[in-house]
């Protein structure tokens, strides 16, 4: 039982914090979402730190780095609003591929260790909301059709992970198989469009497409669920980085904003509401922990966990966001002001991998007689 | 007691809700119920609508043109309104300004001003806030200095709600710097076609332009445009702000989102969701309680017998149980509310440019939800904080 | 719509404050949960006062009056924390009674509205919960067996209405009637406690006991139900008065109360949760109206609403009581403090008649596509 | 970074596992588990037990007599203690004054009283607040005035915890009036045998006696038996307030107490209702968030390398969430919670009054339910409010 990080964890925090501040500060995010959400030098950037490389096998050019790096870097990219899917391109992808035939593995990896291949998986439909198991796309003999939403930088994404149904009902938990798509490949289509972060997704459309078999129908879900419990512990470390920053900015406007001749941080509603929010984000940050120290274990375990913290996650993201924002009056609801773009983070973040409601009836159905850490 | 309306208040919302429902332009409805973008033109239809019936005013009394309806019947007028999902009237003109004319303008001043309110012809805006004042409006900096029969006016508003369509403002100036901040404060009408005045956007978190900044550079002021006395102006803002409360709580438009969350709920499959259900039947409960305290307030008012500060209360819940509303609505939209295409808030947009459709799956429901839920968050901060609002409650019981 | 009271509920609502006041003092409401907290000389002042006739019809020598003055005299009792079973035996015997067979009503209302007679209901069982329709307690050729469980002052009451089946399993909603039980016949045997709030109430043993028709299975639970539901609005009432009276007992001691050398009532903090007080007191209030213009509704109607105010003032009575005791800090959580006692009512009385998330659930099971007072 | 516990600490676990199972007796675990009314006995007799062993002082240095377990494993020996149903320790002698007088008091202080305290024969009592402190715990009034070799102790002191029980109580008394109300303090071990001291209860709102007022009128108090300095008592009692804030989570006990929240769920058919199962899994997760939190100050402790100073969090959380899982509870009881039968609290009582049974139904889960539920309501007031906690750690954030 340990949570000191090691130097090398440290330098690691450092690197991104520094590239963060030098080439994401609030003006250039502002760019960024403007023209689209998506920039290709942040990109070979976070590249050039080695982060596209950090989850990749070394034998195929990573660093083999584990889930507790992964939690440093979101952090950190967290704390600068980052748009651009690094936990997509390179924690899912690899995760997911390093479970793939040789070749593929091969031909992927190393590409994207070194930044040159954006893959993202595809895995939200029009309505599945949150089920993972509601896959209305079809492969029929290794040719996929359907409509994939909100895929992350859908469309300047080198390939795409494909969830697709071999056999059975949209809903059912048997049949669906992970498969790789180019986004050259024939009868794909992609219409980009902004999220309310400022973030950069897409309508992908398949149309009889080729595509490369990751996983068969065995373990296609299960490795799914993986890389939504990839997800969730990567966007709980960003979302601590989003709301200790989202906290920061308040408490400077706290103790610089004056009101009846004083600083309205002396008015004891708000210093206790500031209070609130510290115990959300220290709540928040430990369950953070959890999430990914919690992401090897057997999937049973894995998916309680994982449900648990996003429960503690959504419950934060929502009352840190709001709060911060309401302490703020109206300078914290204009867009020129980079608070309302925390905010902003944090109420899609939330409607991602499974709102709060949804993983409460995870943990709900997934509830034993003990209680605790080690239940 | 009794909880019923009367035969008469029945007949009465019977003959409104024959008018508006014949009257209340389509296309407008269609965008309130859906929560669609209202521009310049849907409001003012609206306003010269209810003008021409002689209802854009329609909590005035008699003597200035309105039909001196008593609480109850302004309830009903209201909540007629918001269930047949015409917009907002806005509050500028014939709620906040044409008050403050009726009780301290001068005689020429309520000829000149009251008739084009009424009409929904002149459009009113509103200049109190200034930057850094927030809560404490008092402190205005904005100077009107008196020069002969003209007033120079230099400073600057902001958060003025929908000031680019402007006509005319209603200001409060600093015209002494003397006694105490609320002294010196005077209520001054300003042409906003007037060479010096400038309105410059605010754009909010959801990507919309509703308020703006309004700067004012040796802006010169007919004197006749002063109401009421030099450094009276405090009173008669504080008067504006006892009316702008009166219909604080929203509960009649609480009431229609309510049916759209239930909409919204049913089209994802989530109203047999229990989770989800019992948050809408905890909103619904929320939104009975709330409706019972605006009848009690209004039963109060009509008979005097009971009158009830709880301006505050209804303040606080209204503007907590839209956003709690709004946020349900935004969970049921799910993944589908997350996509921010500016041009799809618009009516009979047709999403040529998506694939397969106006909206993913068709669920064109989704568009605002998300910006809905980040547009409210202001309801707790405008027309004095939350915060405020209890420091106030919290004197009326402890003292 | 009106809201008003008229002169003669005034009065009314001054009698009853003027008899709590003067004979129910706090310290004579302590000697009387010592002593089992029912005493025969306050019900006969209740009586005095024309309580216990407000309810019975005119033609059975009570003053027949509605709902609106019942709610005035809960509120008043409420105030004063009177534990003596008014509601029951004041409101719904004679509800219940009034549709009873004339001779039984002749031989039961007029002793009701003198006072004489103290009839309850004895409907809670061991395992219904809240479940009206759960009833284990048979009725064979009109003679009685089971145990009824919490039954108000059920070692002193004269009589009780008892929910008893004639058919079908124990959770049947079918087969429900309602007896009339004397405590003198033969087979009862009751066995007294007290609640934590001080009020007395007993369980009551029937063993083949004879028992006279109420009313038969076709309207057995239909009235059980108006018995809820007047029960509810009765306590609805009661509750307003005890929040309001522990609202102003918090007032007084933070305006009196001094640490750090000055008033705690000069805290922001608990200035802004005595704001969130009085909301919740005024929500309860208006629910409270709400529930008691109701109760004359067609069954479909007044169910809906009697929920939907118990689950306001449920909600109410949990936060008015554990703040205004959190405010009080340490003399708040004494016995010998008038407060904590009302803290204890308003927590049993949110367990009776259906605490919040039963009437949660009913809420969601009835709700409508419209919303709001006339829905 | 490790979730999992070495191996050297799961020995240590496993063997204080085994040490707890044999060696506690199953007539109180039975009343722990069952939170049922603990008598001095009970205390007593597991204090002397954990005494024998040398672990009645588990946080002790090896030097004072102690295991000199690190902070890693003084959680893992509370755990284990909490999960087999043992009562918590009687905190005033081995948590709270044990620390001053190796801390502060002499070799001869330090001979005299540890090994009583260690053994778990002499009982201490806590003697901070006063009638009207509060939380204000420097407005001391209780008088000592040095005469000859004695203190003459005139005063009162409130809240005091199994007081009725005490051998000795330490005391924060006023030995001065100069300066600021803290400078004056001295820190008092008094022998509540001598004559002058009363202890007279204060029924709390369950009916139960567990604090007392104790009185002192004209007490003699040996001049050896002041700990350090005279008029430095503030400092030391910081030292202590700091000690007794540990283990003020009481994460252990919410593990515990949420599976007997899960047992009494399951008898009333709860468990399986989606409403109150929802409750429940709320709880669950506060509970692993906590933990975690715990960990993390655990870890830091150990390590140095990042201290967190969430003593405050730890105490509001822990505290909130005991109240919410103990009226989980009740309400799982429902009605059958209610009744308050005094007698009923002790463990083996058969009801013999009652018709059918030990309690209603045989749910004699339901006993203590109501009562727990409003014990629990002082865990926010008590050791510094909760309002006093935000204050400090509002202070910590915004300076």
């Amino acid at each position: 039982m340990d949570f000191d990080f090691t130097e090398d964890q440290q330098a690691l925090r450092d690197a991104v914090q520094r590239f963060v501040d030098k080439d994401y500060a609030f003006e250039r995010r502002v760019q960024i979402a403007r023209a689209g959400g998506f920039d290709r030098a942040v990109w070979d950037g976070l590249a050039g730190l080695g982060l596209t490389a950090l989850a990749v096998p070394e034998a195929h050019g990573g660093l083999g780095q584990g889930a507790v790096e992964a939690m440093v870097v979101m952090e950190e990219l967290g704390r600068g609003l980052v748009m651009e899917p690094l936990a997509q391109g390179a924690l899912i992808a690899p995760a997911l591929l390093s479970k793939a035939p040789d070749d593929l593995q091969a031909a992927w990896l190393p590409r994207i260790a070194g930044g040159e291949a954006l893959v993202v998986l595809a895995h939200q439909e029009a309505k599945s909301r949150y089920r993972l198991h509601q896959v209305a796309t079809r492969a029929v003999d290794g040719r996929l059709s359907g409509v994939k939403s909100l895929v992350p930088a859908g469309d300047v994404a080198d390939a795409f992970i494909v969830p697709a149904r071999v056999s059975g009902a949209d809903d059912a938990a048997e049949g669906i198989a992970l498969y790789l798509v180019e986004r050259s490949a024939a009868g794909v289509h992609t219409r980009p469009y902004s999220l309310y972060d400022g973030s950069r997704a897409a309508e992908v459309h398949f149309d009889n497409t080729p595509a490369r078999l990751i996983a068969g129908p065995d373990r296609g879900l299960a490795l799914l669920e993986l890389a939504a419990d990839i997800g969730i512990a990567a966007q709980a470390a960003e979302a601590v980085g989003v709301m200790e920053r989202h906290l920061a900015l308040t408490v400077d406007y706290l103790n610089t904003r004056k009101q009846f001749g004083v600083a309205i941080g002396s008015f004891q509603a708000l210093r206790h509401r500031t209070a609130d929010v510290k115990m959300q984000l220290e709540l928040a940050r430990s369950m953070s922990y959890y999430a990914t120290l919690r992401l090897g274990d057997a999937p049973a375990v894995r998916r309680r966990a994982l449900s648990q913290a996003k429960v503690q996650l959504g419950q934060a993201m929502r009352f840190v966001g709001q709060q911060c924002t309401q302490m703020h009056g109206g300078i914290g609801v204009t867009d020129e002001y980079a608070g309302s773009h925390y905010f902003k983070r944090l109420t899609v973040m939330e409607m991602q991998w499974g709102d709060s409601m949804h993983h409460l009836g995870e943990v709900s159905a997934r509830m034993l007689d003990t209680a605790g850490v080690f239940a | 007691m009794d909880l019923n309306f009367t035969d008469a208040e029945l007949a009465f919302r019977a003959e409104v809700r024959e008018w508006v429902r014949a009257n209340l332009p389509a296309d407008i409805a269609h965008k309130v119920r859906n929560a669609l973008r209202l521009n310049k033109d849907d409001l003012q239809r609206w306003a010269r609508i209810l003008g021409a019936k002689g209802w854009h005013g329609w909590a005035w009394p008699k003597q200035f043109g309105g039909p001196g309806w008593n609480a109850v019947q302004r309830h009903l007028f209201e909540e007629e309104c918001a269930l047949a999902c015409a917009p907002r009237v806005v509050p500028f003109g014939p709620v906040m300004v044409a008050p403050v004319i009726m009780a301290f303008g001068s005689p020429e001043q309520q000829q000149r001003f009251l008739p084009g309110i009424m009409s929904g012809e002149v459009w009113w805006s509103q200049g109190y806030s200034e930057p850094g004042s927030g809560s404490d409006l008092a402190s205005v900096k904005c100077r009107a200095e008196r020069k002969g029969d003209k007033y120079i006016v230099n400073g600057q508003k902001t958060w003025t709600t929908l000031g680019q369509y402007g006509d005319w403002i209603f200001c409060l100036v600093r015209t002494s710097t003397e006694g105490k901040p609320q002294t010196g404060i005077s209520f001054l009408l300003i042409d906003m076609k007037t060479a010096g005045v400038t309105v410059k956007p605010i754009i909010m978190l959801d990507g919309e332009h509703e308020v703006n900044e309004v700067w004012f550079d040796n802006v010169e002021v007919p004197a006749e445009n002063l109401i009421g006395e030099e450094n009276k102006g405090w009173t008669y803002a504080k008067h504006l702000l006892s009316h702008e409360r009166t219909n604080i709580a929203d509960v009649n438009r609480a009431k229609r989102e309510l049916e759209r969350l239930k909409r919204i709920a049913k089209a994802e499959g989530l109203i047999d969701d229990a989770r989800f259900r019992d948050q809408i039947a905890l909103c619904e409960v929320d939104v009975v309680a709330l409706e019972m305290m605006v009848l009690r307030v209004l039963s109060g008012e009509r008979s005097g017998k009971q009158p009830l500060d709880v301006a505050g209360l209804l303040k606080i819940r209204g503007s907590e149980l839209q956003q709690r509303y709004t946020e349900l609505m935004m969970l049921a939209g799910g993944p589908l509310a997350l996509p921010h295409v500016h041009e799809a808030m618009e009516a009979g947009w047709q999403g040529d440019q998506w694939l397969g459709g106006a909206w993913i799956g068709g669920a064109t429901h989704a568009i605002p939800l998300t910006g809905n839920y980040l547009n409210v968050r202001k309801t707790t901060i405008y027309g004095g904080s939350n915060e405020v609002q209890r420091n106030i409650v919290a004197q009326t019981v402890l003292g």
